[in-house]
């Protein structure tokens, strides 16, 4: 047990240290963060200056452009990028679902023709998994694809897909055999975005911002080829993905919890924060980032000693989304009634009021928090399925 | 001893909330909320047709009307008027209200003084409800009381998360303003949080509402939701926060309306209790209706925003519990 | 709405105040409170007290011994007596439980037979409802009773039996119809607790307090006519017993948690408590007993104009036995590592210490919070049946 | 970075699972913990012999048997001789703990102090770890650390909720005491605080076993009540806090063994929310018990004990995030 770098891993963090302040704007780690609004073009631009020094796919096979390097290197960066405030890259859904389940999935044509562009960030990835009638039962769903000579039809309606308004491919979960039963009917197909019959509709959220879209599909057509796995092997190929989605998702949120927490801690010395009751409330949030970093690591370890993700990796999105939603309704009750405020004048220029709002979605994307408990009881404590 | 509402403050309630249901369906009051001005103008002049803001209602009336328009979220400055200028009224001011003539919001926060010769006023007040949507603004300055006239000019409207309660900013310089014959005291504060507490009870009911309905009918892994105790039992802690709510709102209306002994303890209870409760039952709703109650589409997040304007309103809930423990810790005669 | 006493609940205070002064050992209101041993003797004794003065029963019908006075009045005998800390009648059950479905199901003869020495407290009552195999599913129990001429033999066990060590009579809940569906099969015995073939052994608390019993009943042969309704009407007759223990519960719950907040208010100021986030915590107690107090004041006004409880009664039990763990464990916190001191030497003689204790049954017993749950979603509420 | 124990680290865990399951069922503890004497002096040479005592171990081996000796309850005065008195030992005594023949436990609590000559105490210490199952005692007097011999004529014991873990009192009247070369200070406080936390952890994963296994087998209203929501959720929760809290206390372990510049916000967070986590976790597993997990008979409540023990033990959790809150907030280096 050593908790500090090796030799490797310490280089590369100071590498990644220096190229992160050499290449972000003067004073961008001590700026006041802003309001969630996102900037395209800046995260399309970092993410090319990313990909250029080589730390995009840090973990991902080198044959397919990845760096072929240890998870711990995933993690500094994480760690690395989150301590200075730096973007994402803009493949978020391209690098934590699409692309690990190609590359578990994919045929060699398909790794060779996907993964490459999308570490680039030059393609960008969505998700059609969650359906109007069907949001956390993924089995429930009713977006059809019938073969039509080489191609499939495609007709249906997907929800809640962010990114969907600039992606160019979509992972897409259809049914193609509707007399199968429900999980054995469904297919997982790969579907250029820029297809004819294809409409994203942007969706609001909370925070009035349309962060998710709905997508709709109208006879598009697909390449028959252009499926991960075979025709009802839909519901193993998604299950690939929302493993990596929750497995591979534990770092990012403790890089995302970690500039929350040092973002509460400025704005706690900035307002003042003497009452003891807050200071309580304030360390309580340092502890969860803490705990959860552990664990993270601890997962990671067994990851790196037996090929699987410890246990404990299972309670990272869980712990992190109420972590996160009580830190930023603490940020706000620093602010008084001017908490209410959500623009000009508001603190931050409405930075915290945007992370309140939007934190409420986080125990319901990607895996409801009931969903969570009810996997953690069953498949990791081993309790009966609940009814 | 009773604890209930007189049948002829019942029947205030069943009026007010037949005008309510009938008049601000959800959908009227997304597209006032969406609008410019926020509101109606030309409904004040109803709600005193209908009587909402006559002098004679007392503090339990009030406070009906507060639950009811809250759980419609009635976009007015009805609780700017009654909840905090009322009390600070002249004759003059309260006339003219009564007619639906004007109305009224407060500006306690902020620095502003009154001019030599005393009949203007210079400075900036901020955080001022409904300040857009009314016609006057007493404000406090100087230990005194003066009502301007909330004119464009003076009146800086600030994005505010809840749309239907907004809040403003007071740029005087040497603005005409009337000293009234009236001084800002704890009266004011007790009975505004009285009716902030009994708005959070109306947002409440309206979380429980609806969650209960959604979770009743919605679907998933082939059962409706509100099967699963995963959900249901959520659906059960927002009904036993909302009863425990209203039963300290109630009793903060009844005692600041009787200047009870423990008027302020009940008041900081209620505020307390009341407001986080109204949040917690918003936040229990929006998880309940899964990604759909995160939309801006569903009118849960106006509750959930309204809500938190409430709890964040004249001190949040750790700011009544330490003014409870100096009551119930540091003086000799025991307030429970 | 008025919150005060009318002048008549006022002159009914005053004089219970003056009684309880007059009876009461001098300084028995400020005395410190004692561990949870419990006085037979001295029980017995004030509850023979209680009786001479005319304050058991009091909301009673007049025929039966009870008072005929409104709801009211009890309320203010709670409170009062929870001011001062005064003991509780010994019959428990039999006021909260036995009495109330005696007079709701009864014969004219039971009720003369079995109410006049229950609130003299002549005759001590429990309760057997739940079984080693069924706590809270009562409609599972397998206690049975066969007709044998004029006799029912009763053969089975209960369990959670509380005052049964001391009991003369008891409420059971046997099976006479194994062929019946469960609900069905079920009827309501008021058994002799002297008659041979009971015997009763007392089950140790988490206190180290044998304050439940179990009770085995062997060819044990009670008289065809001791029975509340009809054979078969078991499930019925019992549920009377519940909602009145769960009904009438409010006020009792809410006067033990007023004597609570004042103990931990008394040993705040004993040991200092001047750390915000303590006090904090405290104003929380305070905020939940008033909550309490003032619900129950709710659906009691609701009672006295329709003659039915209102709804938010409901969540009294609830409510109380969550509040009163917080209260306890708090209680502890404030003395630090002599918290875990139990007896001689410890703060109060280890009056906290057993409370806390004791408090972990409150979320069990008398409705474990997930029924509780359950009965608020769905039978207040309207959801669907949980599954 | 690796945040795995070493595979040696890992062979003793199992050695110590195997001793504690061999020799400690729960039938054996109980009888143990009932008894006057609450433990089996005999059994102290047996710990020596496998080496538990044995100076080359370093914490995280502490941290090892920490979590296991909790998982079984082992009642023994390990935790007084290993996690508080174990680094103020000298020479000899470290050699006699060794070989199994002396026992020490740690008092700082009280007032004592060293008579003239220095060679005997006079005072009273309370709240002593085991006092009334060691050999030895150190006390920390007037800035020094002396070794007394835990005599009947000097311990008092003391009724303790956690019985077996009591605390007892010194009390010292010109009692002879050889003053050691060591000085109390904050590394022994670190040291106590990260080996509790593992303490806590071994306690909530007994908790979670036990209320696994119930859940698993028991039925009510026809079903296994582990396919109730309302319990499988709360299962859930305990191995949340289960692993949120041994991701902190491993941290705390290693850190306080590499003197790492965090050893003291770490020790502050593992504490709080591991002995937390484990209250939690024991309430949560009898609360799935049911009537059964609230009687004295049941295993259960002795796991409580114990997890209350360790949350009183040296600071709750609140003292702790207050030490952590200041160095966040107070000082101008960063410590997240």
């Amino acid at each position: 047990m050593d908790f500090r770098d090796t030799p490797d891993e310490a280089a590369f963090r100071a590498g990644l240290r220096q190229w992160l302040t050499d290449t972000l704007p003067a004073g961008w780690a001590d700026r006041t963060p802003a309001p969630g609004r996102w900037d395209e073009a800046f995260t399309r631009e970092w993410t090319r200056k990313l990909y250029d020094a080589g730390y995009v796919g840090l973990t991902w096979p080198k044959e397919y452009g990845g760096g072929g390097a240890p998870h711990t290197h995933q993690g500094i960066y994480l760690e690395e990028s989150a301590r200075v405030g730096a973007p994402d890259h803009i493949g978020v859904i391209g690098l934590g679902m699409a692309g690990p389940t190609i590359i578990a999935w994919g045929t060699d044509e398909q790794k060779k023709r996907y993964l490459p562009p999308l570490l680039a960030g030059e393609e960008v990835w969505c998700q059609g998994f969650s359906e109007p009638g069907s949001g956390s039962d993924l089995a429930g769903a009713r977006t059809r694809a019938e073969l039509d000579g080489d191609e499939w039809v495609v007709n249906g309606q997907k929800v809640w897909s962010s990114y969907a308004h600039i992606a160019d491919w979509c992972i897409l979960v259809v049914r193609t055999d509707p007399s199968a039963s429900k999980h054995a009917g469904l297919s997982y197909l790969l579907v250029d975005m820029h297809t004819p019959g294809v409409e994203v509709r942007p969706l609001r959220q909370i925070t009035g911002d349309p962060e998710f879209n709905e997508v709709f599909f109208t006879d598009v057509r697909v390449p028959r080829d252009s499926m991960l796995g075979q025709p009802g092997e839909g519901w193993n190929v998604a299950m690939t993905t929302l493993l990596h989605e929750r497995g591979t998702l534990g770092f990012a949120l403790t890089a995302a919890l970690e500039r929350q927490v040092l973002n509460l801690v400025k704005l706690a010395r900035e307002v003042g924060a003497d009452d003891p009751v807050v200071r309580d409330q304030i360390a309580q949030q340092w502890i969860d980032l803490q705990a959860l970093r552990f664990t993270n690591y601890r997962s990671l370890t067994a990851l790196q000693k037996t090929g699987v993700p410890g246990p404990e990796g299972s309670v990272a999105k869980l712990h992190w989304s109420e972590t996160n939603q009580r830190l930023t309704k603490l940020a706000l009750s620093l602010q008084g009634l001017a908490s209410q405020l959500d623009g000009d004048g508001a603190v931050w220029d409405g930075y915290w009021q945007y992370q309140q709002l939007r934190s409420r979605g986080n125990t319901i994307e990607a895996g409801t928090s009931e969903v969570l408990r009810n996997i953690i009881a069953e498949r990791v404590v081993g309790l009966p399925r609940s009814r | 001893m009773d604890f209930a509402f007189s049948s002829e403050q019942e029947q205030l309630r069943a009026s007010v909330r037949d005008y309510l249901r009938d008049r601000y369906g959800d959908e009227r009051v997304v597209a006032l909320a969406e609008s410019d001005a926020g509101w109606d103008p030309s409904s004040w002049r109803e709600l005193a047709d209908m009587g909402w803001l006559d002098p004679s209602l007392g503090l339990l009336e009030h406070a009906v009307i507060a639950e009811e328009s809250a759980y419609a979220l009635l976009p007015a400055p009805w609780f700017a008027t009654v909840a905090l200028a009322w009390p600070l009224l002249d004759e003059q001011l309260r006339d003219a209200v009564a007619a639906g003539e004007r109305s009224v919001t407060l500006a306690r926060h902020g620095s502003v003084t009154a001019d030599a010769g005393g009949d203007t006023l210079t400075g900036v007040a901020t955080l001022v409800p409904d300040l857009t949507s009314v016609t006057d603004v007493l404000v406090v300055a100087d230990g005194g009381v003066y009502a301007v006239e909330a004119t464009p000019d003076v009146v800086v409207p600030r994005s505010t998360m809840d749309r239907t309660r907004r809040l403003g900013e007071l740029r005087l310089d040497r603005t005409p303003a009337r000293r009234l014959d009236a001084s800002f005291g704890p009266e004011v504060r007790r009975r505004s949080l009285a009716l902030a507490s009994c708005e959070a009870v109306g947002v409440a009911q309206r979380a429980l509402d609806l969650a209960a309905a959604y979770t009743k009918t919605r679907e998933q892994f082939g059962r409706v939701i509100g099967t699963y105790q995963a959900v249901s039992h959520k659906v059960a802690d927002i009904f036993v926060a909302l009863q425990l709510g209203r039963s300290l709102a109630y009793w903060a209306a009844w005692a600041v309306s009787e200047d009870d002994p423990q008027a302020d303890v009940a008041v900081s209870a209620a505020k307390s209790a009341a407001t986080e409760g109204a949040v917690l039952a918003c936040e229990y709703a929006i998880q309940a209706h899964g990604g759909i109650g995160f939309t801006y589409e569903h009118v849960l997040h106006r509750y959930y925003k309204r809500a938190q304007w409430l709890e964040a309103f004249e001190g949040y809930g750790r700011d009544h519990r330490a003014a409870v423990a100096a009551a119930i810790l540091d003086s000799e005669g025991a307030v429970a």
